[in-house]
């Protein structure tokens, strides 16, 4: 007999039982056992490439275990696959967003299963649902716009409230905060509790500290494939849960030296705009100087970023590279002027998976490693190897594909890049996004031995506690303009959070 | 001087509407186009050609008709993609009581004789024929009694089916050991060159080669030159164009060439459009037929120096 | 509900029914018998051998794919049913069931292609082109296949019903269906979803490949009904007809403003693609314009619409770069 | 550095190796003729034609594009070339110049249509192809354009050299300069790189829509020298010639193992798709197969060339879904 209760006589809503699953090169999963009962809020820890994704498309049927059961409702779900799952009580949000940009929001919620009227899709029934169903999650969305047309964080409650609609019994959520800002987390995480409240098991996975504690009652940390230990999170302290999740001492974070020297003004932008989000943005950066941008989503970090590279067009304002104005910058003149920008999204703007390590590295400069307009392999090598080593790129071969990195790597190799480009001013648009502890750690000591080589760097990440660890200076960004500047080692949390929001509370 | 046409002042003379169909895009009805509009021009008349060329497909071709007779045109000259497929079309423009002049090809005996006003024959067997003739002839002189022949054919139109036929059939006549080795499409020319190098190797004791059209004939001989079979392989070909009289005029590979003159047809095809247009119906006229040998070449050249068949 | 991409489709659909609307006015002008009732009859019989093939493949490049077969495919289809009446002595009725079920075949063995082994539908249906002329050549040695003449269904086929072309009813049926199947079944919808966002519809539970295979089935399906009015039209059938008809139906349904990056599109912009193209077809052979220069001009037209559709568009929609 | 996509590469490669051996020792043994010197010389020459234009046509579908053009542009170079000559009287040497101006700007143009307007490339160049053909044929009235018979420059493209045909050498040759651009230049990597991901080139600072622009303007650059081969051989300019070598130059890059989604793709696989599909043809005439048959063949084998190396690189790689 298969046991569908644990001691404490809760329901177990899924099971996993020795599971394995290999993909060609990679045990992703390596004999995982794992349970989950009714109403408890399960955090699933463990670095990049530590096979949570993988454990959860298991359980939600997408993908079947090389070998081993899966359970769900106390019967194996064998081929039956996502329906079968769903028809359970499975309901996922992944980790890559899964809606279709071309159909409406109210579209996306039945996606696949459209409900059926006399006439085809009733569409009526269809829109008063999901409006519903939004409106139960304190959100206004529009159900008949086109998702495309929504803000990612609009997105990815239009996909919680999707998951959440015909009440299920297992509600997995894949990194679901990791795009958003604080406001919207509140949201989520809110959510997240009433959910469990009414019995719901929830699973949720996350790199942030912070909201487990605020919402998980245990966690099952996970590390290369395996289950490591399920310990209640009220009785663990952070270090400890880090410890198992690296397996080792987590370095301890320093805070910023609050006494440096500067060089001299690198980077300044005189009231730059860019319609509708950015109207009137000033700034000066000077070599040595690691300048953090907060803000809240859709504040516009990623165009103001992106207009001083060169990639948006400014509709007024000046940027200065070291001195020199560029009032109509292009990629190519900034590219020259020494700009390097590393993009927010790293798999669809950052890496070329399909090239390896090393020429994802030189791609910014070929000129550079080539003879007389011939590439040369010997100094391709060279260079990437270089780099690789400051950097601490972890690969034993740099002319594999790229793809054979894990998240955290492949974010060091993108801002190689722009090192072996000789760029003088750096800006780098949420490095740290969905990157495990260890490598955080890891690219804000790159971050600080770029600055210390008399380079300027602009920080933009919506994770605001990681602002004080690695900047000089915070800017917030707000209503399309700087709003206030806190300087290190004075860049306080709760400030940074209040002067971030101010207008929308 | 020319008599003044029926039914028209000279002074704003009425537009006449004359819809073209070519069969495809080969020189050859370039030449017939050039001979028609020119056998226009020079009648006297105010005549607006709508022409179309539906590639020899038959749904094309109907199409086309359909527009031609919906617009009303005065009469409609064509060669018909296929006997039995372009029945229809052209028995449509007959309801609409607009006189069709076949030149070239047309529709089977029967649906001619019934909706046709004019034809303009090419007779096709009759042009394959009078090349085996030639064949023939040239084999006998060279005490080939048995030539073996490869074929480079245009067959996916009906018409080359025919003249084929007619070749076969006179070769089997006059020399009954004669043996057809190879047969290959090579209607272009860029297709008919490498085909007939291949078909030399594959098969290294032809005697002949045949070409059903234009390209079909250049590849012929140029194939020959290239396998150094100067002299020892007859090319029989079809359809004069520059290139062609050029190479005949050697004499060496290509031996004869039959020919139906575009221009000659296109002018025989306006005279059916006019006497049509005063209401009669001259049923068949016969194209001339011409074989050219390498004598003849030379002036051919002469008088087609601006290159139309 | 589906206000689809409503912005770019408005835009579209009225930029060519403008475009069209020049045309009338313009054409009735100069081309002589243009307005006439049997040309506009006319008209719509040559738009119903275009049209049929293009509302399927409105579908087929929503969802991100593309069929380049379809000229052989109607030619063969036109084939079947000539040789199941004329050689194989079946009742009409019979052998359009007979040629349905071929064309059906191998379009579904084309979208098994592309839906389960991964081959690109372009290169599956390319290979498909070069198959299907091919038989149908070899096996009617290209020599058209003829059809009694007193064939009453033929005759229907290939004639008029209250004062409409028969084929012209065909595509108008088609469309309506079509257009309801892509607006509000879950099949149309799950099209939308795939050529939006595979990934996604996948983990939604949509059966992608069922999907594809029926694009391709459905695309088979569309041919036959073309060949077997092409053939009762002709009275036979021809291995060699609608050469370049591929060329005509994806024309159509670009200019009609479905992107060929899937995801958008729409069966009205597609229908009033059919129309514009077949008029300029129309036009230039009534304007008396030499037939090679109709190519270039065709050429260029659907170079001209299609730049701008997608700047248009592009206006709307946010700078997505790729 | 990039040994790409290593595996794949290797497994097409031997592959295909493997079915060339193969032909080899059948066509020996069946077909007459087969080895004869003449014989294979001749089949590096009709492999000059579709080869030349592949080698482009390899970075072009690296790159994420298609250009189905390739026909008529190598047929309206033809002309370009022989009417510089028999009508403008130009040396030959700047009638080739010219020709290459021509279709380098056509080529250009597709180019910029897609990089700068994003009309895709596969309806830029479908407009592209019916344009070509109509200008080739509207000009000479699709009538050949004679060439003088004495041409010494022309004699030497037509002929051999070193016992070799001179196309034969153009194509080793243009084989090895795009192999080494594909591989060694920051433009080839480019190519590579915005196949990969257009966006993320974008960023890295890569000129995207330059590179595009060179991608066409190249093609137009290989059908112009197709064209002027195909002149000197011929003896004249035809418009209506190279019909459907698209189909040929697209199923020899995709034999080869480049892929259609971009990205990935290699000379050396398409040298031995191009020899691959030159032998077929050349064996079904050799063979005396009928004609129409040989389409159905010919069909067939580039979808079953296409599914067996798709199915061979998806074991390797990691299962993406799409
Ligand atoms: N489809 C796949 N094909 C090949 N390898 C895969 C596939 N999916 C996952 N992997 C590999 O399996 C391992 C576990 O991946 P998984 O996505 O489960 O990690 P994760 O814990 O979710 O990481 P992250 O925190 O970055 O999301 C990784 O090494 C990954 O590269
Ligand atoms: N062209 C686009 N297409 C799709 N999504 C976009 C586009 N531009 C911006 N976004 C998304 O909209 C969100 C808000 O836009 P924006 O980048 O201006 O804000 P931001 O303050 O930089 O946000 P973030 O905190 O994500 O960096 C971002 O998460 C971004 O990914
Ligand atoms: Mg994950
Ligand atoms: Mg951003």
């Amino acid at each position: 007999m298969v046991t569908t209760t644990d001691s404490a006589g809760r329901e177990i809503i899924a099971q996993a039982v020795s599971v394995t699953r290999k993909y060609p090169g990679v045990t992703a999963l390596d004999s995982v056992d794992f349970e989950i009962h009714a109403g408890e809020v399960r955090a699933l820890l463990g670095q990049n490439g530590a096979g949570k994704s993988t454990l959860i498309r298991l359980l939600s049927g997408v993908d079947v275990p090389s070998s081993g059961t899966i359970r769900i409702g106390g019967r194996d779900l064998g081929t039956e696959g996502v329906r079968g799952a769903t028809e359970r009580g499975v309901a996922t949000c992944y980790q890559e967003l899964s809606l279709v940009a071309e159909l409406t929001v109210a579209e996306n919620f039945f996606l696949g299963r459209w409900p059926k009227g006399r006439f085809g899709i009733d569409s009526s029934a269809m829109i008063n649902k999901a409006r519903q169903t939004l409106a139960r999650l304190g959100s206004d969305i529009d159900p008949t716009v086109e998702a495309g047309n929504l803000t990612l964080a609009q997105q990815q409650i239009v996909e919680i409230a999707r998951a959440l609609q015909d009440e299920p019994k297992l509600l997995i959520l894949d990194e679901p905060t990791s795009a958003l800002a604080h406001a919207e987390v509140a949201l989520v995480l809110e959510t997240v509790r009433r959910v469990a409240a009414t019995g719901v098991a929830v699973i949720y996975v996350s790199h942030r500290m912070d909201e487990i504690r605020q919402i998980a009652e245990s966690a099952t940390i996970m590390r290369n494939g395996r289950v490591i230990d399920t310990v209640k999170v009220g009785e663990s302290d952070t270090a400890a849960i880090i410890r198992l999740m690296l397996g080792t001492d987590p370095n301890a974070q320093k805070v910023v030296n609050p006494t440096r020297e500067f060089g001299d003004v690198m980077l300044e932008v005189k009231n730059l705009t860019v319609l509708p989000k950015v109207t009137d943005v000033s700034f000066a950066a000077r070599a040595g100087e690691i300048v953090g941008i907060a803000g809240l989503l859709g504040s516009g970090r990623s165009e103001l970023l992106r207009a001083i590279a060169g990639f948006d067009r400014l509709d007024s304002g000046t940027v200065l590279v070291a001195g020199i104005a560029q009032s109509h910058p292009t990629a190519k003149l900034m590219r020259k002027a020494g700009i390097g920008l590393t993009p927010e999204d790293r798999k669809r703007e950052g890496v070329l998976l399909n090239l390896g390590i090393d020429e994802n590295i030189v791609m910014s400069d070929f000129a550079a490693v080539s003879r007389g307009g011939i590439l040369s392999s010997s100094r391709i090598r060279k260079s990437a190897q270089d780099l690789a080593k400051r950097f601490q790129i972890k690969a034993h071969d740099l002319s594999e594909p790229i793809e054979t990195l894990s998240g955290g790597n492949q974010q060091k190799a993108v801002i190689a890049r722009w090192i072996h480009a000789g760029a003088r001013v750096l800006l780098l648009d949420e490095p740290t996004r969905g990157v495990d502890v260890e490598a955080k750690g890891q690219i804000y000591a790159i971050m600080r031995a770029v600055a210390d080589q008399g380079k300027t760097v602009v920080f933009v990440s919506s994770e605001v506690e990681e602002l004080p660890l690695a900047c000089d200076r915070v800017l917030v960004l707000r209503d399309g303009a700087i709003q206030q500047e806190f300087t290190a080692p004075d860049i306080n949390l709760s400030e940074l959070l209040e002067a971030s929001m101010a207008s929308h509370v | 001087s020319s008599t003044p046409s029926t039914g028209t002042s000279t002074g704003s003379q009425k537009q006449i509407r004359i819809g073209a169909i070519y069969l495809d895009s080969q020189g050859y009805y370039g030449g017939v186009k050039a001979g028609v509009q020119g056998a226009a021009k020079a009648s006297g008349m105010n005549v607006k050609f709508i022409e179309t060329n539906p590639g020899g497909d038959v749904s094309k071709e109907s199409d086309f008709m359909n527009t031609l007779v919906s617009s009303g045109v005065d009469a409609i000259i064509i060669s018909a993609a296929s006997a039995d497929s372009s029945v229809a079309a052209i028995k449509q423009a007959f309801n609409a009581g607009i006189p069709v002049i076949c030149y070239n090809t047309c529709v089977n005996d029967a649906a001619t004789k019934k909706y046709v006003s004019a034809y303009v024959i090419g007779d096709p067997l009759k042009f394959g024929q009078q090349l085996g003739e030639a064949a023939v002839k040239e084999f006998t002189a060279a005490k080939i009694d048995a030539p073996k022949m490869g074929v480079l054919n245009c067959e996916q139109y009906e018409v080359c089916k025919l003249r084929f036929q007619g070749f076969k059939d006179a070769m089997m006549k006059g020399l009954p050991g004669t043996e057809f080795v190879a047969n290959q499409e090579g209607a272009e020319v860029d297709k008919a060159v490498p085909v007939a190098e291949q078909m030399l190797t594959a098969n290294p004791d032809i005697n002949g080669l045949y070409g059903e059209a234009g390209g079909a004939t250049i590849g012929a001989y140029k194939a020959v030159g290239t396998a150094n079979k100067v002299g020892k392989i007859f090319v029989f070909g079809s359809d004069m164009t520059t290139e062609i009289a050029t190479e005949l005029n050697k004499g060496d590979v290509l031996k004869s060439v039959v020919d139906i003159s575009g221009l000659g047809v296109g002018k025989l095809a306006w005279a059916a459009v006019e006497k049509s247009l005063k209401g009669t119906k001259s049923a068949t006229v016969q194209a001339p037929i011409t074989l050219y040998s390498p004598a003849e070449a030379a002036n051919w050249l002469t008088t087609h120096a601006d290159g139309l068949p | 509900m589906t206000r689809l991409s409503s912005n770019t489709t408005l835009v579209n659909v009225v930029g060519l029914l403008g475009a069209i609307i020049l045309l009338y006015v313009y054409l009735s002008s100069s081309a002589t018998g243009f307005l006439n009732l049997s040309n506009q009859l006319g008209l719509l019989r040559q738009a119903a051998l275009v049209g049929v093939a293009a509302t399927g493949m409105t579908l087929v490049i929503i969802a991100g794919e593309i069929d380049v077969s379809v000229g052989p495919a109607v030619a063969l289809s036109s084939v079947i049913v000539a040789e199941s009446v004329h050689n194989w002595g079946l009742p009409t009725i019979v052998a359009i069931i007979v040629t349905i079920i071929f064309a059906v075949t191998w379009g579904a063995v084309a979208g098994a292609l592309r839906a389960r082994f991964r081959v690109p539908s372009f290169i599956a249906t390319l290979g498909l082109w070069s198959i299907l002329r091919g038989i149908g050549q070899f096996w009617t040695n290209a020599i058209p296949v003829p059809l009694p003449d007193s064939d009453p269904i033929m005759n229907v086929l290939a004639g008029s019903i209250f004062g409409v072309p028969t084929p012209a009813w065909g595509m108008i049926i088609i469309f309506l269906v079509i257009a309801f199947v892509a607006r509000r079944t879950s099949y149309g919808r799950s099209v939308f979803a795939i050529g939006g966002n595979a990934a996604a519809a996948r983990l939604a539970g949509i059966n992608v490949a069922r999907v594809r295979i029926i694009l391709f089935a459905t695309m088979g399906l569309l041919a036959a009904i073309s060949g077997i009015f092409l053939a009762a039209r002709l009275g036979s059938g021809n291995a060699g007809a609608a050469d370049g008809l591929e060329f005509d139906v994806i024309a159509a349904v670009v200019i009609g403003g479905t992107a060929m990056s899937g995801g958008r599109g729409s069966l009205i912009g597609t229908f009033l693609g059919v129309i514009f193209i077949t008029l300029i077809g129309n036009g230039l052979v009534l304007l008396g314009v030499n037939s090679f220069l109709q190519n270039v001009i065709r050429g260029a037209i659907i170079v001209a619409a299609v730049l701008l559709n997608v700047t248009l568009s592009r206006r709307r929609s946010s700078q997505s770069e790729d």
